[in-house]
């Protein structure tokens, strides 16, 4: 080739390593399997430190489960993010394929000790967190097979689209040509008046620490001062 | 808030003391050649450091640190003030051992998925090239309302730097990937997180797309993926996988974490647009800006960044008013692709309140939008790809607010 | 000298245990952003840090720290291994106490003599520019024969940065300077030397000098003069006062010891040239050079780079049998004025003996001269301004050394 | 003006304070005088530990004084420069104008305390110097109106050319519109073979440490072990 001596095949063993990514359309899933009692075991000694024993803390990150219905596990849609009133969005409202939490649990979960989990356990651990969000009952058991079940039972599993025109490459399903804003660049007397729709609550100003000690010390302008000033 | 002080315009007695009696600098001995090897800022430049907005995340290890734009010239970020966003903290890589692998999704779409050493990897034809870097969840605290005080944290996590790699093409080259079959490929990262994303192919075949080991001229710094990450101009920076380990080469996305979990964007509908990714035309300006005061009546430079993902920009306009009236800026060069631009405008306040807004046209024709035209499509709830026009407000005391303005 | 390690083309067994094994990064949790607030290279990175020569100088407070070329990319040099050059060392000036002060050598040439503060000099219109910077005795120790092993030592008084600050005209325009009676300035700077260079007066009405406080985006480094030197670009280093307090416009030159005693260039005649300061067109290959060692045959990529005092880089040309034979190299983009310009050439190497030169041509047609073509003129005895060609040798080990051909 | 509020005038002793050059046409010299033996007693006590006591140490910096002659003195010309065997250039060998080193003594001088000597103590001390380099005797006395006598006897007052193409700005005397060297960009067959005029000797290889430590651990290529490892 045209780069001599410059790289190397990579060897079958090499590649089964890293090549661990699981894709919506499974390929690359590992045979295996998971019941929601053995991911109890490993969810409440590995993972509900971080995510609360019904993966609803917030502590450490957003809650996992919550949010979703029995209705939308039958529309596919979350109908709790339609509601402005309802701000909270987990895991489960949002994800629409089950292979991106085989995927990603299987890479980086337990985030302080990643790709320490067996694929059983991922299994396992997933089917409990399945169960927690009301998609599989108690006794289920997540395989390599039922995990495509599953999938069409995911409560936001239409809940994505690809409508936009932000995505760079080949289109997709319904995406769009042009931007979805269209400003036009008016130069004189554009509106009659400049009115404000938000300013900064005054409380929250001091809310980022003293910004006078987030500017320069010289220059056209100097930081305002919104808190102590510390020790020099 | 509140004036900080005054810049003297005149002199009392004979002068300053400060020409009149020596200096300390002028008047001793200075520090010796490498003093530092590698050197440092001023001491009196500490103020200017990345800083995590309180309660945006909940850990520090995963969460953003955002540059100090509001003090910041030019187009190029100092690598140690590039804004950090990890999912699972940052390592400092062992360089000798760490490797990148090119496979495919399936045997036909790679002839020979290969293994490269750094030391292969930067044996192979380089290119050096500018180009801008901007978090899709930019600007995402203020979707709704004014949420944070100064353009750090309303706009920083944005930088620029020299990249220097290989083009991803040359990679999937020399493997023989079947460039015909491919139309995905798949990044992932080194670090706990084994970050993945999806890259569609085309910004591969155009050569945009770099696997890069040098910022700035020297090597990435750890936080920024030392030693290799993936540079895909125009594209969020979620999808710039750091600590690239595994380049694989697919025929549909892939669905990860950071594509379907986050880095999609909720519309009013309830539904969440997935595979967003090119950062839209945007501007801001940097100084004055949000908790800044004026230290005075009189000349000022009205300076800020505009910057597009689809290409070039073509030209920034600025209003005073709150986009009643505007004035054409001054670009600054050079004027690249993808990469930040520096505007300037000259501007005389009169000590009257005032409005300041920028707005940035693209070489596409694309015209930044108001918050009202960008609400009036996605609503208040996307978290990411907010790129309205950014205003600021001077009251009389010379204070400048962060506002908004439909 | 030897060859250092040899990377694997094959590997043993199942494959390479970093891959077949968990890393650490791969498998822990990270650090937290904002760990460091301002960020350092990798500490995997030591190796590339300034350094001095040693019996250069007798002390280093009147020294030079040299740039390590040998690993460094693109263009942008980091402004921590950006080369130092003091004469009575440097200085962390107190940037609220520091004063610009423009006056005329006689009353009639500056109207309204002025005195600025840094608030002031940040008020005034900035512009941002990409320049080299190369001290006038760069490559000095190699003017009659080979004396230093490496790139670093060879052409390290060498750097590059986006520079910000305000045209010199400007200011002289806003004191009421006499244009048309100008015909030099003085720059004088503030710490102890109070370093003075006379500076042509064209060079200031065209805009290009620049009183400069910004440096690849960040305030300029102490050591490089903060807050405020001059920039003038194409011209050695000596001229670009850092620490700047004073400009005084004048119709003479001034024959400051820096320009009477130190960067004359004494020529075979016993006469030395008084007042060079053009840096002519000159480049050098960093990767491979001097010092290094080749880890295997087989494709490589000559790198290095380019620059001209007088203009922007046209073309740069690629030995490697020691100038018989040229191949144009790539230049890559952006290509600017009076800044280094980056080159590369794809390179088979077939383990044989081998003599690496790079030759630049300027916008003007002036070709960078073989050393018997300057030493035909210039001797060897002048310690400034050698822009010759630098060879190096390869080998059949694989080690690169410094050699000259004339 | 176009920038209001930027900027004030500089008084007259802002000015007085800061403007201390001194041209080679002797703008901007103090008025004041030093006799050589006030000189030498400056030069004892501020000056002879780093330049030496006859200003021939090399210990700090170059040394001020020596290879100059009576005969330089009526040429104008420092002979010593033409002669390739002779290395050492002091200052009194190459500087053209005695203001140079008023100028730069008051401002740069002593080292470690710049701008500490009055005017009559840079007179003094310079009559000493030159009294050292043979260009005034022993009970010379330095004033703003003799310093001009000593000009015309500067040993390499004709010295200087300017005579090149290196200067940027208007020309000066004698200044070449062209550069002195014309390559050119020959492609091919440039010349029969090429010779080794020089390369780096054997004992110069570890002056400059461990080259080894001065490279990247990664990358194409490495430095070569040229002296020992530093403990990692
Ligand atoms: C030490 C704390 C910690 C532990 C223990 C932990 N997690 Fe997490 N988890 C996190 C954090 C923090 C994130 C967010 C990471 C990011 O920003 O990408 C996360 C993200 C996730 C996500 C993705 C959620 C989303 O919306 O992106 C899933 C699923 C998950 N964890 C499951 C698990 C499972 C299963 C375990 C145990 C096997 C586990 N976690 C253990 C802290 C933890
Ligand atoms: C602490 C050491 C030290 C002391 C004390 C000192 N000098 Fe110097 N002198 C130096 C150094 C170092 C330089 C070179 C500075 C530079 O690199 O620009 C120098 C440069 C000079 C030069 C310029 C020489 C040239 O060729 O550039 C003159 C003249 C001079 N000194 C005179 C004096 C006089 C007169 C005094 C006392 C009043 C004095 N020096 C005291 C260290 C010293
Ligand atoms: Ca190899
Ligand atoms: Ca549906
Ligand atoms: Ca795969
Ligand atoms: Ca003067
Ligand atoms: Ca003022
Ligand atoms: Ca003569
Ligand atoms: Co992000
Ligand atoms: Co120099």
């Amino acid at each position: 080739d045209g780069f001599a001596n410059v790289g190397r095949p990579a060897t079958p063993a090499e590649i089964k390593a890293w090549d661990i990514d699981v894709g919506p359309d499974f390929a690359g899933l590992p045979k295996g399997s998971g019941t929601v009692s053995r991911g109890m075991e490993i969810w409440e000694e590995k993972c509900a430190s971080c995510h609360g024993t019904f993966g609803e803390s917030n502590s450490v990150f957003n809650p996992l489960v919550g949010g979703t219905t029995a209705e939308d596990i039958k529309t596919g849609h979350v109908a709790a993010l339609k509601r402005t009133d309802f701000p909270a969005r987990t895991t489960f409202m949002k994800v629409a394929t089950v292979s991106t939490l085989y995927d990603y649990i299987r890479r980086a979960m337990p985030w302080n000790a990643p790709k320490s989990l067996s694929d059983d356990d991922v299994y396992a651990v997933l089917a409990y967190l399945l169960n927690l969000a009301e998609i599989v009952p108690d006794d289920y058991t997540l395989t390599d097979a039922t995990i495509r079940d599953v999938q069409k039972r995911m409560p936001n599993r239409d809940g994505m689209t690809t409508a936009h025109a932000l995505w760079p490459g080949p289109d997709f399903p319904g995406m769009a040509a042009k931007p979805d804003t269209a400003n036009a660049a008016c130069m004189t007397n554009c509106k009659p008046k400049a009115e404000l729709a938000s300013q900064l609550p005054e409380h929250a100003r001091g809310a980022h620490g003293n910004i006078a000690e987030q500017n320069r010390l010289i220059g056209p302008v100097r930081g305002q001062r919104t808190g102590p000033d510390t020790a020099a | 808030g509140g004036r900080a002080a005054i810049a003297a315009t005149t002199v009392a007695g004979d002068g300053d003391p400060n020409i009149l009696t020596p200096t300390p600098w002028g008047s001793s001995l200075g520090l010796p050649v490498a003093a530092n090897p590698y050197g440092q800022p001023s001491k009196h430049e500490r103020a200017l450091v990345r800083r995590q907005s309180p309660g945006l995340t909940q850990v520090p290890a995963a969460s953003v640190s955002f540059a100090p734009l509001q003090g910041l010239f030019g187009i190029i970020t100092p690598s140690g003030l590039h804004f950090e966003r990890h999912h699972q903290g940052w390592q400092d890589i062992d360089p000798t051992r760490h490797r990148l692998m090119v496979n495919g999704a399936r045997p036909d779409f790679v002839k020979t998925p290969k293994v490269y050493t750094m030391d292969d990897i930067m044996r192979l034809p380089p290119v050096s090239r500018m180009h801008f870097i901007e978090c899709g969840a930019n600007t995402g605290m203020e979707w709704g309302n004014v949420a944070v005080p100064t353009v750090q944290y309303t706009h920083g996590m944005l930088s620029c730097s020299e990249f220097t790699g290989v083009p991803l093409r040359t990679l999937l080259e020399d493997c023989g990937a079947d460039l015909k079959a491919a139309k995905f490929v798949l990044a992932e990262g080194g670090d706990g997180s084994s970050m993945t994303r999806t890259i569609p192919i085309e910004l591969v075949l155009s050569g945009e797309v770099m696997v890069a080991y040098g910022q700035n001229g020297e090597m990435l710094r750890p936080e920024n993926g030392y030693p290799l990450r993936l540079v895909v101009p125009g594209v969020q920076g979620v999808s710039w996988a750091k600590w690239l380990r595994r380049i694989e080469v697919g025929d549909r996305p892939y669905a990860t974490k950071d594509e379907a979990v986050h880095y999609i964007d909720l519309m009013p509908d309830g539904q969440h647009r997935q595979y967003t990714s090119i950062q839209e035309c945007k501007s801001v300006i940097t100084s004055p800006s949000g908790g800044q005061t004026l230290l005075d009546k009189g000349y000022f430079t009205i300076s800020g960044l505009a910057w597009s993902g689809r290409g070039a920009v073509k030209r920034v306009d600025v209003s005073t008013d709150g986009g009643m009236n505007w004035s054409q800026a001054t670009l600054q060069t050079p004027v690249l692709s993808k990469c930040l631009t520096r505007f300037t405008l000259a501007w005389n306040w009169d000590g009257r309140p005032a409005l300041l807004q920028s707005r940035a046209t693209d070489e596409t024709g694309f015209v930044q939008p108001a918050y009202g035209q960008l609400r009036a499509v996605r609503g208040t709830r996307s978290i990411y790809h907010n790129n309205a026009i950014q205003t600021w407000q001077v009251a009389e005391s010379g204070d400048v607010n962060n506002v908004q303005i439909l």
